[in-house]
């Protein structure tokens, strides 16, 4: 354990102390994630580039900063921009799942192409995973795409393109190889969203948002030099990505910040005269969720650690997403709860203005168990613990899938 | 002797159900709550002659004269196909509160128009249910002052019924003189809840006491908390059906332990609470010494298992779930709602705690 | 829904009351269970069985009062002998499982030799099903009953056959006929456990006591005619007695009786002088309790009025053991936490002392668990509630079972 | 910059595991738990080597001169192990209350004898830490009267060491007049805790104040956490190797869902509070200001968590984990222990809440 603050350390926090003071009226008051990214959101994510407090160990030839790892320094940063109020910077999938996913696995000129734009905000991405048929079962994709000359041919459709209607590209599982087993009969495209044959339909969700789309591909021609890794290695890349997408889902800075929201909601919350924070029920189950969100903030520490010394965080890892998610809603719940009778109103303005408060948490706790389900399920999820994380068996075959 | 229901409420229960799933196929609750007003007259018609509205009241005034039993019955059926339906509060709080605190005048000028669907009563027990956005009301002799925001059952109200922190109750009509009144869009596209301002509107008062302004309350609660149990039986029906039908990995989806087991304890988490609303229900309608304690848990206890069955029923569906397309979000919401109005669990606990001397008042 | 005391009820309740005061101090503390009924016991057992207050519906020709089924009846005599402390009855699973196993499927002679001697606590059962092999696959039992002539000859070993070191008999899930499929081979016999060639060893749990036995049996001569139902049906009897057995470990009474301990507790414990009934936190977790409670004392008189009329209760009776056994713990976990440090003094006093506060706490505490696993274990009732209660499909059978 | 133990602790934390697990296989557990005593000569001596002893006192008096990172590593082993052995009170809390309130003579006299292993002390907060069975205890001049029943590691314990309401703590010898001392059987056979009766026995007072008293308390708490992550780890380390052993249905049962996602489970719940506890061991080493925070919640979120992991890991073993076979009871139990001691769930959250300003003293 080694978390003081070396006098590196304190320079850096005093230097976010005067760069808060400085630049901070300059911070969009919230980025979206959900929307394109607009003038004002690109020239402070530039900004913070240029400080490194955004994309701070990404390599220098791909935009970032260039900085050793260092879990203190990532702590600092993101305590400072919370105590001030300023905007961390642009976290969508392009940022949290493909740049890491590149990084890891992607060719040097991918790396040079896409990771520069996609983490200045330039560059929107979605993801084209699941199909109406195959969620859970992500590796029974159908959605084809045959080799005709230089170019790959996709035909098929992909549900939860999250950003589909608004992105610039896609990266896209998809069945190239359908002749070999169904794990290896997968490859990995990036593709412009803009290429003829995409169709993208809204697709509404139960908070009555259209947060997510259906994309339909009909003969969509993409350069066959447009795949990561080579043809039939799809399972293996889009597994680094779900390993990012798990991460991001459980993130317990998010957790906190919620926590810390829901404090404040209490406060100013009463029920005949009296604040919620001081009946005890509510109390209690603030406090049990905020010894769970320490804890998780700690294990999050040391998730960071293992990352920058490459250590495989084996278990400790695979949980993320499924006990993140969990207690996402669990908090989420307790804000509803808080908000009762008065606070059941919900009428959310789309996606390019703020909601209210109370529409705010019902979206959250309706958003929340999409988490849960999403990226894997926590049925999943438990799965691939149990299996890869403890080594536990997997099923048996069943006489029917045998056939 | 037997617990369980009669021949005839069974018969009630079909009848109702039957209306229902006929009235109400999804399309149609869609199109309801898009609208989003809590009211549509050719279902309010068809449940008038159901004789959702006059359940409770008697037949001396109109209605069909039945109990709590059969309200509950009604509750659960309207629960399960996710009505937008004011019955809580319009049909079955207004009433009691009419009959055990009007006077005679009150009671056959009111009654038979609430049993008729004609009058429709929004209410707003805020200032005793321990909610948040309590009413905040003066009355000064018959002159209604002040505000409320979770009025129940404002759909094409015609009248207003308000409880005050000491217990006297108030009622006013929606369009008179001095009363500003609308609806607000709650999470629950079949339920908004109202908001009016009174502004020296005349009311009649019906002041039987606390006692009965309470006891008013707990058969609204009593109410909410079958509502929320025919919501959650609907979401658990949705599951077993979606689990005994959808594929993955080449098996039916319920064939997995994951999913078969969670359908499994969803029905051990809300089959014991069917029996705890009948049985609320029987001990209020006679009187019965337990019946405030029962009806405290029930409306807590609901509100409990209802939250855990209204995730994992959507975790059961996946994605779909999630999505509108099925529409298994409008009893998540109906669920929702019903945890929130007129005293979440935690509050009806710490009631059920001073009721018993477990806690000082 | 018809509760109402009718002027018989009132009738019942009241002779009751009189039969408290004047017969009341008759009654024994405490009757065990787990011992055998000594001679106040049995006398106490005969007064209740010849009033009706014990048995109550069980047919005269078999030792019991005759009476219709009624559920308020049953409610009034429970409520009236908690009331006055009265101990209620002998409880073994002679009672509790072979009665009504024979009723149910028995012969005429069985019911006739059997029933009577039974519920008057002269015959003590223990049950012969689990194999240290199968505990969850009990139709996998591989104790071997050979036909010899007019006997079956049986060898193998049992284990959890809780009171086989006084029991006088056995009921036994045993394998007669080894070349037919796994259900179909088990038969279900009674039989003396003073027959020759049977030994029985102590099982220690973790409570420290020896609650359980392993049972060896080498060579057990069992007349051929102490078959329940007929060969090869071992499989359906041990269904309808596992039916009772799971109705038993769920029982209301039992778990209400517990909460009202628990409050009592709670008034007279305190921590710096604060009764812990006025600390929240905790009252909180005895409110929430009692909620359940009540829902599971109401769904306990529907299946009895379904019992009754000879209605099948169908999912409403699958789920007793599953929720009831859950229910027990968290009751006895807020027993345990109201006990505190000053009550994890641990001392059990033996089968046939009385052990004190904090002891039988934690020994429930520690024998819920027990319950949790016995008898099926939750995730044998969560197969059983999904498969026969929602129509859910099983399981496909795997390749390697396939075999 | 680094979340997780260096390559030093990482050595004492195998090096003293290596040692345990050498020192005490089930048979030897079983054999001292049936002795009862919470003290064996052999494994204390052996401890003594390892440095567990002394492992916080500073080297000038004889110690290792560690912190608390290497005491809650050092007590996750013996957790881990079942240790019959009397850390958090013996090796932690009664040197810290030397070291911080004792004068000079007293932390020469005393803390070489506990490092050295020869001086035992055992330790009752229970008037600081909410526990039932408290203190009740006046100190008048050096005299002590009183009883305690929850003294903490009285095996074979030379000195009793309590604290009084006032935050002013006192140190008696254990067969020193006017002391009457002795063991209680707890449900957990490794760990006793101790009863005395003090009638104006002489007393070596150690007074820094209340504070002082409530930090040496916070570090008791938090050593006991880190026990129970030791027991619950172990708990689910056999939970695991049993599903992937026994075989039921012809599969091995950690290839049933049902089985397979209970360990996920245990292992989602248990894995982040090592990181909570190694934090609060960090934090309060360094004197951060939120060490008292983050310990209140590591003892009552450990507590929450490892009852449930408790249970559900004796579950993953059916029969088996309820008899004595498996010795699987054994690391129950400490479990139960744990949560008990020093203040339980609800009252560590209850101070967490005071301490933050969310609820009145």
């Amino acid at each position: 354990m080694d978390l003081e603050y070396s006098d590196r350390h304190k320079a850096l926090q005093q230097e976010l102390r005067e760069f808060a003071a400085k630049e901070g009226h300059r911070s969009p008051k919230s980025g979206g994630g959900r929307k394109r990214p607009d003038r004002k959101t690109l020239d402070w994510q530039a900004l913070l580039l240029e400080r490194g407090y955004f994309a701070r160990t990404i390599p220098k030839e791909y935009g970032g900063y260039g900085a050793e790892p260092d879990v203190v320094e990532a702590a600092i940063i993101a305590d400072e921009f919370n105590k001030a109020g300023l905007y961390p910077g642009i976290m969508n999938q392009g940022i949290s799942m493909l740049v890491p996913t590149l990084l890891e696995v992607g060719r040097e000129d991918q790396k040079k192409q896409w990771v520069e734009t996609t983490i200045r905000g330039e560059t929107i991405w979605c993801q084209g995973y699941s199909e109406p048929g195959s969620g859970s079962d992500l590796a029974a994709a159908r959605t084809r795409a045959d080799l005709d000359g230089d170019h790959f041919v996709v035909n098929g459709q992909k549900i939860w393109t999250s950003s589909a209607h608004y992105a610039d590209m896609m990266f896209l599982l998809c069945r190239t190889e359908p002749d070999k087993p169904k794990h290896e009969g997968l490859s990995y495209l990036l593709l412009s969203m803009k290429t003829p044959g995409i169709e993208v339909r809204p697709l509404t969700t139960m908070t009555g948002r259209a947060e997510f789309n259906e994309t339909f591909f009909t003969n969509v021609r993409v350069p066959a030099s447009q795949i990561v890794m080579g043809r039939g290695e799809g399972w293996r890349v889009a597994n680094v990505t779900l390993k990012y997408e798990r991460m991001l889902l459980g993130d317990p800075n998010k957790l906190l910040y919620r926590l810390s929201r829901i404090r404040d909601l209490m406060e100013r919350t009463a029920v005949d005269g009296v604040r919620m924070l001081d009946l005890p029920e509510y109390r209690e189950r603030l406090l049990k969720l905020q010894g769970e969100a320490l804890a998780w903030k700690y294990h999050g520490m040391r998730l960071l650690t293992d990352m920058a010394n490459d250590v495989d965080s084996g278990v400790r890892r695979l949980i993320v997403k499924y006990v993140g998610t969990m207690m996402g809603h669990r908090l989420s719940s307790l804000a509803v709860d808080v908000l009762g009778a008065a606070g059941l109103s919900y009428d959310p303005q789309g996606e390019d203005k703020d909601d209210d408060e109370a529409t705010t948490w019902h979206i959250d706790y309706m958003y929340d168990i999409g988490l849960i389900i999403g990226g894997g399920t926590s049925q999943i999820q438990k799965n691939i613990i149990g299996e890869r994380g403890l080594g536990l068996p997997r099923e048996p075959k069943t006489q029917a899938a045998a056939r | 002797m037997r617990f369980g229901l009669s021949d005839e409420q069974k018969m009630l229960d079909e009848s109702v159900r039957g209306f229902l799933s006929r009235a109400l196929p999804l399309d149609e609750v869609r199109r309801l709550a898009a609208a989003g007003s809590g009211y549509d007259a050719a279902l309010a018609n068809g449940l008038t002659e159901q004789g959702v509205t006059g359940i409770i009241v008697l037949e001396e005034y109109g209605g069909v004269g039945l109990g709590m039993v059969e309200a509950v019955v009604v509750a659960e059926a309207l629960g399960y196909a996710a009505a937008p339906f004011g019955f809580a509060g319009a049909c079955v709080m207004a009433p009691l509160a009419i009959a055990k605190a009007g006077d005679d005048g009150a009671r056959s000028e009111l009654l038979g128009g609430i049993a008729a669907g004609e009058r429709r009563v929004a209410v707003d027990f805020s200032a005793l249910a321990g909610t948040t956005g309590a009413a905040e009301l003066t009355l000064d002799g018959d002159r209604l002052s002040g505000t409320v925001q979770n009025l129940l059952d404002p759909g094409a109200a015609t009248d207003l019924l308000v409880a005050l922190a000491d217990g006297r109750m108030a009622l006013v009509e929606a369009d008179a003189a001095g009363v500003k009144f609308g609806l607000r869009k709650t999470v629950d596209r079949t339920r908004p809840l109202g908001t009016a301002s009174f502004d020296g509107a005349t009311a009649r008062l019906l002041d039987g006491g606390r006692d009965v302004a309470k006891d008013v309350l707990q058969a609204g609660r009593l109410i909410i908390a079958a509502d929320s149990l025919g919501a959650g039986q609907r979401m658990i029906d949705q599951a077993v059906a979606y689990a005994n039908e959808r594929e993955q990995f080449g098996r039916k989806i319920g064939s997995f332990q994951a999913v078969k087991h969670t359908c499994s304890e969803l029905v051990g988490m809300l089959e014991p609470c069917r029996s705890l609303i009948w049985y609320a229900g029987y001990a209020r309608e006679h009187g019965m010494e337990d019946a405030p304690l029962t009806i405290l848990h029930a409306k807590s206890h609901l509100g409990e298992i209802t939250r855990e069955v209204s995730r994992m029923a959507t975790e059961v569906h996946g994605g779909m779930g999630f999505t509108d397309l099925l529409g298994l979000h409008f009893w998540f919401k109906r669920i929702t709602f019903d945890r929130q109005v007129l005293g979440g669990p935690e509050r009806c606990r710490s009631e059920a705690a001073t009721l018993q001397g477990w806690a000082a008042a």
